[in-house]
């Protein structure tokens, strides 16, 4: 294939948009013409909705997009990463049944990975897949979930083997959260929200053609979906749309985005809201208080130094540089910051901070940071592993005595 | 190693390190019944009423176990216990999170009513409360959930023989059950006064409070033209009030320290409970240096919490400054610990179904009713007057 | 996760956050000639002098590295760089701990009279301080240690076309040694000017002091009615005097994490190779997880430090506030990350044999130079109109 | 042998001191008295220069002494700690040999424990002792010793099996510190101080009546040293002398206590003085910054409550009752509350922090504090090794995995 140009995708893409873009056509007619076209993932291979462009060029598609304010496929979501796998380990059967629904947002997905005897120790899982002649059956039991009481279709992490290594012994599967031996219950969190699922399996069923890559490589394909993950929640940029917004397709676009985000919703709160420590502070005349000024620089500092410090990783990587130890440190500084957030959220609140609800201020929204915020030390890796990553991966300190080889079935667990 | 050189605080040879073979035999039997009556699912029935506790098990604690009174002379009905006693009984109501209008009835309001009433007065509102027939509390902060008894600003206007409340306070603990109202008002634009008045008295409106923590309920109350009795027989009711503050922030010291232990043990146990990587987490050094600092942590406020009862107890004339102390030590313990607790436990340390969420919210309520740490210091090295 | 939401300094779009190719190319360069010529053993045979530097690598690092004039403009002497260049020579200025007049000649000095001299001023006095062949310093606080200019006590009275400089200054770095001292002092009892005088010159009396850094000398000088030159066209030269320190705190924190990071290597190689129990104490998750907070408080730090030098170059109207940051994290960072280096090394971390005191020492004197970082959240909060 | 009274020892002792006691004596010729009465150690057994009394009645003793102004014996020092351990292990030979002498503080005492490769792992000492058929020679080296080069004797801890486990392989001496093979050098401290020595053996001697308890038995004898001097640094208290101080006795025992307490003179500082908080923030005006002010105010609260702990740590224990976990912090708390003064003191003195000196403020106390702290979290026993101990002891959490098993031979060692 030869090497196509900057310009010419532009003009490509311009013209195409010029001819199908409508905003009064549904979502789903769109995405179904993004499908067909392959302007939707335009780093995806042609055969598979895509145009094959190199990944540097999607960037030219989303501006032009957001120039006319044409809207693309759903960029984050379960969805997106379970596609990424398909793509590299998956058969054409489910290449072919399931990558067409992601983009056209059809199907929703979720994850199921987490259990509650495998949180930090994800290779723990204890949920397991047994052959039984026709299909694999599946009992055991999942946690935070997020979205699985939508969810068509769910990514899942089972033991196939007890007696190989744990690593050894786990299978990915996709499978039908649809059907009969599957129970979602929601998970309510201390912070009042439910924003994910416990997933209960008994008896379930996934067909032998839903195993994605082999028997007992599950984890392989695990940590390839964590890359992803971390890789997506790093592109989070987006050139905004410009132009009127206006029309059926934004109408069902925005109810799509509010169906997704509604787990996330406490996020900002959970990370702290550094955003209103000064405007509060003015609000309720703690900033005349050299006390807690000190405190607001101290908590300021650590916030700027924290993004600045991402940015640095940022920067070094783009000039094709190996990233430093300032890429690994990222989710222990949000830690820091979301902790001090509370503590001085605290002390610009004062008496208040013991309300909730509606009379409260910022109608909650500081007694949410205040309960939320323990969530961020905990969720995607403690602060404890975060340590144990920079400390062996970093500074290459010698790695923990493992107490977890040999058959998985001798292993203590709870 | 000596671990201060020179302690600024005289330790008093008259205060006591240790509790008596009676008030450890007292904390075990009531332990035992906190533990029977107010286990986590009764904590979690109760937060969701909106009474927020159980009449029966109230009626109980009376009369079995007299601790309504516990730290009131016997003349007016108590037990004639004093504050080491009452931080006992704080401690384990902080353990057990027992969901009771103890604080407020027993603490706040019967202690005003011992500092600043008139004999009489005393003889006519003790008993009953002691008895836990009546419910009372103290109403002092206002909107502004300023503690300093300077910004009282709720006005008592003379009207015969009683006066006429016109205000608003918040933060009144169990300001929705209550019968009986201690109110901190200011008489004639100058004087802080306290003042009686029953909560279902003619221009009394009481509001119930959204609180962070269910377990302790608060309320706003607003009083229009409310006729109210002074407490003593002088407008003057600051030195009454003042003491009855610092009394109350020596006994929410200890139940904050009772609630930190419990959490402590919690996450000691789960440590040891708790699976990963083929191993108790509680093996991993990072976990064991946590309880570690956690240990330290809840014993050194625990110290502070014992030893600002007992210099209380004996009236030393350091026990204000050391009441301060203990508040703002017991305050970052409890939150610290709490904090830490939920993260030992992990993501299910996150969920409402664990109970840890329970104490992490008193923690928070704690840390800021009575004043926020910061208060306390600053209060503290006013009175050392450095 | 973003890990702040809407970061309040809305990073301008023409700052960098990676140091270009040649920037890099330099910072090696030096970090040769540094660890070739400053090794610790030199260090400890320079600071048991009284004159605290090795003429001839001051020499060699003039003429051969330009250092003293990296960002001074070309037309008076110097390289043409600006705060980044000056920056990194800071970083690995404290890194390698080398004993020289750079801090007070180059920084503070070299800084006051670009900010505060006439065009022929300029021409006159920083060819010789850009080539290293003058060693000037600036004297700002007095006896108290104040670092507010509002603070400053010491007289210039007019005397024909000079002025008359009557007073005390004190923690002027390498005052000692250096030729051409620039003094902060209050003209006709009102304004703040800037003074150039000689150090030899009548009335000018010059007492090394003891400080606990060896490697960085500090002098009081006590000035009688000796002769200066006010430095540009008016009295006033609070706003030159500002804007040095502001610079100075960028590159004393450019210097800090510099030192910081040294540590952080040692503690680490340490861990690596100190076997205690059987197997390296870097594999024990307590020394461990000590290390990953240091690698982040120092990352951190050096984030703040980098970002100011890089918005002072740009002029980034934000950066004086920026400065306050840098100085305040940086200080911070540096004293914690030395303390935890000593604890990491045991006992042997805390002998006169082991080099790390070199480090920590040089910690604590940057943390109050310039102002503690108390003082310089403060002005950040004073900045920033909060 | 029957109970003796308290009032009987009371009149006893009075007695004897109004018989004997002579404060223009000199300081030998009256300890020797000691010897010889037993008063000097009334709790040692009759024939080892003490008079059998249970340890309760100590206290009559001293206060008898107290009330006539009569010396006693040194109380602290190592010579202290090798009576109680030789009293217990030794041979009648070596009680003999050296007791008399340690009560009379004609010869001082030194201990030969730490090293440079086992510190916080004591028992991983390397020093050797090798049998020649007639002697045991000593080579090797230690560190950390408190004026050994005052030092008569010394009590070691060698390596004597290498095949043995770590702790089975040591044997405890005593050494004869004025020999050709003992080298002791000054080791100079970050502070300036040189309050230890390291001591180096080449092809020193020790005969073998001079080992104690059994070969390879060391180790248990160093715990109980250890042991006992824990006891010995609670047991502070004592009552103080009334009367005149005049007399010959009186210079000679200032003189000998300057010598002992040399090595010490630094140890206020080291524990952070917070006694000049509040003095020092007075004398700066810092006590009207509301910053300073939180933060003395939590500092003196920190080190009240260490001070109310160890109390009540001691009432536990006076009344009998176990100690709680109270009694396990102290050490972790007094490096919490020497780091608290040393951030205080910086904020309280400001940039005249960075002086030392003769004109630094308090005359160079400040600094020598500044400078000192960091060896509180190290000295007998790092935080690190605190908190080890309060987890599994107290908390009875698990213990570390062990990498020092099997022949010490084979363990990794620096």
């Amino acid at each position: 294939m030869s090497e196509i140009s900057e310009d010419e995708v532009r003009r490509e893409v311009r013209a195409w948009l010029a001819e199908n873009w409508d905003p009064n056509l549904s979502l789903l007619a769109w995405r179904n013409k993004l499908a067909d076209s392959g302007w939707g993932m335009p780093q995806w291979p042609r055969q598979w909705y895509g145009r094959g462009l190199p990944a540097r060029m999607v960037r030219i598609v989303e501006e032009e997009f957001a120039a006319v304010g044409a809207i693309g496929c759903l960029r984050g979501g379960i969805g997106r990463l379970a596609a990424a796998v398909l793509l590299e380990h998956g058969t054409d059967y489910q290449k072919q049944k399931f990558l067409r629904r992601i983009i056209t947002a059809e199907d929703t997905w979720c994850q199921l990975f987490s259990e509650p005897g495998s949180g930090s120790d994800l290779a723990g899982a204890t949920t397991r897949a047994d052959f039984d002649g026709k299909n694999w059956i599946i009992n055991g039991q999942k946690v935070w979930t997020t979205s699985a009481h939508h969810a068509k279709w769910g990514t899942l992490l089972a033991r196939t083997d007890w007696d190989a290594p744990k690593h050894e012994g786990l299978s990915y599967f996709i499978l039908d959260m649809k059907q009969p031996g599957v129970d979602v219950q929601p998970l309510r969190q201390m912070n009042g929200h439910a924003s994910f699922n416990q997933v209960f399996f008994n008896d379930a069923v996934v067909p032998p053609e839903h195993l994605v890559s082999t028997v007992n490589n599950g984890w392989q394909v695990a940590v390839t979906t964590l890359a992803y993950e971390r890789r997506f929640a790093a592109d989070i940029a987006r050139p905004s749309r410009r132009g009127p917004r206006e029309g059926r397709i934004y109408e069902e676009e925005r109810a799509e985005t509010a169906t997704v985000m509604e787990p996330y919703k406490w996020y900002p709160q959970r990370a702290g809201r550094v955003d209103l420590i000064i405007e509060r502070a003015r609000e309720t005349g703690a900033n005349h208080d050299p006390v807690v000024r000190q405190e607001i620089a101290r908590l300021m500092t650590l916030a700027q130094a924290a993004e600045w410090t991402a940015r640095r990783a940022r920067a070094a990587q783009s000039q094709g540089r190996p990233q430093g130890p300032e890429g690994s440190l990222g989710k222990l500084a949000a830690s820091h910051v979301a902790r001090g957030c509370a503590r001085v959220h605290t002390m610009i609140t004062g008496t208040a901070a013991m309300l909730t609800g509606a009379d409260s201020p910022r109608n909650g929204v500081i007694a949410e940071i205040l309960v939320s915020v323990p969530a961020v030390s905990i969720a995607g890796g403690t602060d404890e592993i975060q340590r144990n990553i920079i400390a062996e991966r970093v500074l290459g300190l010698p790695k923990e005595p493992r107490f977890d080889t040999g058959p998985f079935r001798n292993i203590r667990r709870n | 190693m000596s671990t201060a050189d020179k302690p600024v605080v005289e330790s008093a040879q008259h205060i006591r390190y240790a509790f008596t073979e009676e008030q450890e035999q007292f904390r075990t039997a009531l332990r035992r019944f906190l533990e029977d009556k107010s286990p986590p699912l009764e904590v979690r029935r109760l937060m969701a009423t909106a009474q927020g506790y159980d009449p029966a098990v109230w009626r109980r604690l009376s009369e079995d176990l007299a601790l309504p009174g516990i730290h009131v002379p016997q003349q007016y009905g108590g037990a004639g216990f004093g504050m080491v006693e009452l931080g006992i009984v704080m401690e384990e109501l902080g353990r057990s999170l027992l969901c009771a209008p103890y604080f407020s009835s027993a603490v706040l309001a019967a202690s005003a009513i011992m500092n600043g009433a008139t004999e009489e007065q005393k003889r006519d509102l003790l008993p009953d409360i002691a008895a836990g027939l009546q419910l009372a509390t103290l109403a002092v902060t206002e909107l502004d959930g300023n503690w300093d008894p300077r910004a009282i600003r709720l006005k008592a206007t003379r009207a015969g023989g009683n006066y006429l409340l016109e205000g608003v306070k918040s933060y009144v603990v169990d300001g929705h059950t209550a019968n009986l109202l201690v109110v901190a008002a200011r008489a004639a634009d100058r004087d802080i006064g306290l003042f009686a008045i029953p909560a279902d008295a003619a221009g009394v409106a009481r509001e119930l409070l959204a609180s962070m923590d269910p377990t302790r309920k608060i309320a706003r109350i607003e009083f229009k033209a409310a006729r109210a009795q002074l407490l003593g027989d002088s407008e003057d009711g600051l030195n009454a009030l003042s003491r009855t503050l610092d009394q109350a922030a020596v006994a929410l010291a200890n139940e904050m320290v009772g609630g930190a232990q419990k959490l402590l043990e919690s996450a000691v146990s789960y440590a040891k409970m708790r699976v990963q990587f083929g191993r108790e987490i509680g093996s991993f050094q990072a976990i064991k240096h946590k309880l570690a600092d956690m240990l330290v942590d809840v014993e050194l406020a625990k110290s502070t919490a014992y030893y600002a009862a007992q210099a209380a107890a004996v009236e030393d004339p350091e026990w204000p400054a050391i009441a301060c102390m203990a508040k703002a030590a017991a305050s970052d313990t409890y939150v610290r610990t709490a904090a830490e607790t939920i993260q030992i436990h992990g993501g299910i340390g996150f969920t409402w179904d664990n109970d840890t969420h329970l104490w992490f919210k008193r923690a928070k309520s704690s840390e800021v009713f009575l004043g926020q740490p910061n208060y306390h210091r600053e209060l503290l090295m006013q009175r050392w007057r450095v």
